[in-house]
């Protein structure tokens, strides 16, 4: 099983040479720290960086460069700032190649649901909703199961919905899992879990073709 | 060239009323229009509407008219960072109108462009699209979103010059060009207000004629929502 | 009866304090030679510059800084250059107070024709038909009647259109007209001509209320 | 960061092929992609769709490419200043699509930012308009406008960097930002291609991520069409 840590290792694995990458709060966050160092990768951040670095050392924070966590950030060499409207036109013109976000739930069809719980939370769904609905690319990063332990990986959602059919993978803390138009297909396990588990925790429907290897890390 | 400048934010905000529409730059707490929301919470405005990505936090930027109940209805895409907005919202004492974050930027640019209504794909199959026309292009659905429209919109800049002319720095950027021009006037405060003709004309962000009042503001804080940094080696 | 510089003159008078103003090509163009000086007001070029200047002096004039009549000019200072996006939010958002341009016909209903005419001429509307489709307040300088001798002041445009009901005021070498629901209306007449001269040069509806003071230059 | 730089105009120019669309950024021969127009001039390619603002002039710019009969068609907005372009549409050897200067721009910009149609003024009761739906939108109408789509955007700016960062002077700027990233391959030439990091980033016009290759252009040449001065008092 991993750790938020772990799932974010996996994903850096799907980054590949020359890939502009928008990253959500949470867990794709830290996909910046694991991506290989050989291949050339730029982080948009949708508040209005391209070419995002890493947090500032002590002292060096910056109030105006954050990302759209809020979090004090730096700019690489070739970065450039930008507006809101240029930031969309980057994500909703699909120049960004691959969005990787967290989710509440997401079902076999590839509807994502992340932004609000009726009656009882309502954050917003920031940028999320022009995200999934322009970008070609879409991985959800995210544990299986939520803290009651009920699975993420419905039939259906029962949560308002970010987007409709637009989420391709999905690393868990148990699993890979790919969305195909038969459902959920299990690609990777993680270290130490077995089949069963996940054909467990997921909820609906999970397709599992021959051998299922087991992640490298 | 026409001069923009006005004395203080007192000037800046004459004609703003109970009741009006107002657009307010930032994102979080970065580029926010710190001296007129001050300005607006010392008035005692009452009823506004606010277009703005967020709603500050409970005791600073926008979180300031929350607290003192000024705000009738909000109109962002993420609110997550407080508790008063979510006690207001959930009572039901706040209206609030969620947007998509990019939809939200091209609504104002709408407004400021002459553009009364435009086809995005955000939304589509959700709750942002009931009622709302969609349509068909190219084998992609999309959500008919149309141009907001205001009274006011206050926006921050770095430099800026008696002609309007504004140039932001870093990420403090993000909504506030887009603003400029998209409600009847504009007010904008700087951090330095520059003489005349000291800012290259290529690499001005927001030209003046989208802004009508133009004031030097003070006592800027800007305070880091999440002050994150890694060790020196 | 004026000259192209006369119509210049007097159009100038209808630039008041704060205007940011568009100049067409030709007559137009003059109208920036003859604005108060005590006045503010600054022109913008719908190729990308706002606070276009004079000519440049001889040995000045750079290729980058044009206006849309492709004429080498300068920027003043507070001016500020940029894309064509942004030229014609200017334009289209109505940030623009004036706009003043040639014809070749205007109805008595305000429409514009100024682009092409059939099989013979066909140069493009450039920025014209964004122009007459957005500006609040359109003033058309031209000549009262083409080179045959025909009124350009019509019931209806003969020519394709640039756009419908859109012309406020016409500032011909004859005179200075309104359009009005009922039709033109007479507001001046140049120096030497009479009302008569007037009548018999325009095609359109043509009202004339009261004494129709000259012009003053 | 991504490195978008090519060796030359010919590596830049790889994969262009007869019958494609391309844009091609400028207004009049001001801003113009000189080095790519050569090129294309040189490997005679043909049937060619050219979505530019202007058509060039006899002996220079798109001229050229008029000249020696590349071009199928012409999508413009002002095509005054050539007198083999207007011999060849009046005798029907070129077919030519006039659209609004401002449409035009915009026509492009819906491209790169991903929004398949929107709704404009211009046009409306025109020629313009035929066949297009039109609609009212708080009692005025608008025409509905399409976005392009095009194999190749060919830019020039001032200054660029390897991660394909651009900066432009004056007005050369026009319609080459609103070109890059709204077709499959963008590709920007520039008067000097600067070390990654000299660029200041807030002063950057058009972020790297809209442009595909990049390449240092030669021989500018920069033909002034009215140079018109004034005399020293």
């Amino acid at each position: 099983m991993l750790d938020k840590n772990g799932i974010a290792k996996r994903i850096a694995q799907e980054v590949n040479d020359g890939y502009f990458v928008n990253l959500g709060i949470g867990i794709p966050t830290l996909v910046a720290n694991y991506v290989r160092e050989d291949i050339e990768v730029e982080f948009q951040s949708e508040n209005g960086v391209l070419g995002m670095g890493p947090f500032p050392f002590e002292g060096e924070e910056d109030a105006d460069i954050i990302n759209a966590g809020k979090q004090t950030i730096t700019a690489l060499p070739g970065a450039s700032f930008f507006d809101s409207v240029t930031s969309f036109a980057m994500i909703r013109g699909q120049h960004v190649d691959l969005t990787i976000l967290g989710a509440m739930e997401v079902s076999e069809n590839g509807d994502i649901a992340n932004w609000k719980i009726p009656g009882k939370m309502v954050k917003g769904m920031g940028g999320a909703m022009d995200l999934v609905a322009s970008a070609e690319n879409i991985i959800v990063a995210m544990m299986h199961t939520n803290r009651a332990g009920d699975s993420k990986l419905l039939k259906k959602c029962s949560l308002p919905l970010t987007g409709v059919g637009c989420v391709k993978k999905i690393v868990t803390n148990l699993a890979v899992i790919a969305v195909t138009p038969e459902g959920f297909q299990l690609l990777e396990r993680a270290p130490g879990v077995s089949v069963e588990d996940i054909q467990k925790a997921t909820d609906g429907t999970l397709l599992v073709k021959g051998d299922i290897p087991e992640m490298e890390l | 060239m026409i001069r923009k400048k006005v004395a203080d934010v007192k000037e800046a905000l004459q004609g703003v009323q109970d009741g009006m529409t107002f657009m307010l730059g930032g994102f979080g707490l970065c580029g926010i229009p710190e001296n007129a929301i001050s300005e607006l919470v010392a008035i005692g405005i009452k009823e506004i509407t606010c277009i703005s990505n967020n709603a500050g936090v409970d005791d600073f930027g926008l979180g300031l008219l929350l607290q003192k109940k000024q705000v009738k209805k909000m109109i962002s895409s993420y609110v997550g960072e407080n508790d008063e907005f979510e006690r207001q919202m959930l009572s039901g004492e706040l209206e609030v109108e969620l947007t998509p974050q990019g939809t939200l930027a091209e609504k104002c640019r709408a407004a400021q462009a002459g553009f009364p209504a435009f086809y995005t794909p955000a939304g589509y199959g959700t709750e942002v699209a009931e009622g709302k026309e969609t349509r068909e292009f190219n084998g992609k659905m999309y959500v008919l979103e149309t141009a907001y429209k205001a009274d006011f919109a206050f926006v921050k800049a770095w430099k800026g010059d008696e002609a309007g002319n504004l140039v932001f720095k870093g990420t403090a950027r993000n909504f506030n060009p887009c603003m400029c021009g998209a409600a009847k006037i504009t007010v904008a405060e700087v951090e330095e207000l520059v003489p005349v003709g000291e800012l290259d004309p290529n690499e001005i962000h927001v030209p003046g004629i989208f802004v009508k009042r133009i004031f030097q503001g003070k006592n800027y804080e800007k305070r880091i929502e999440q002050r994150t940094v890694r060790q020196r080696a």
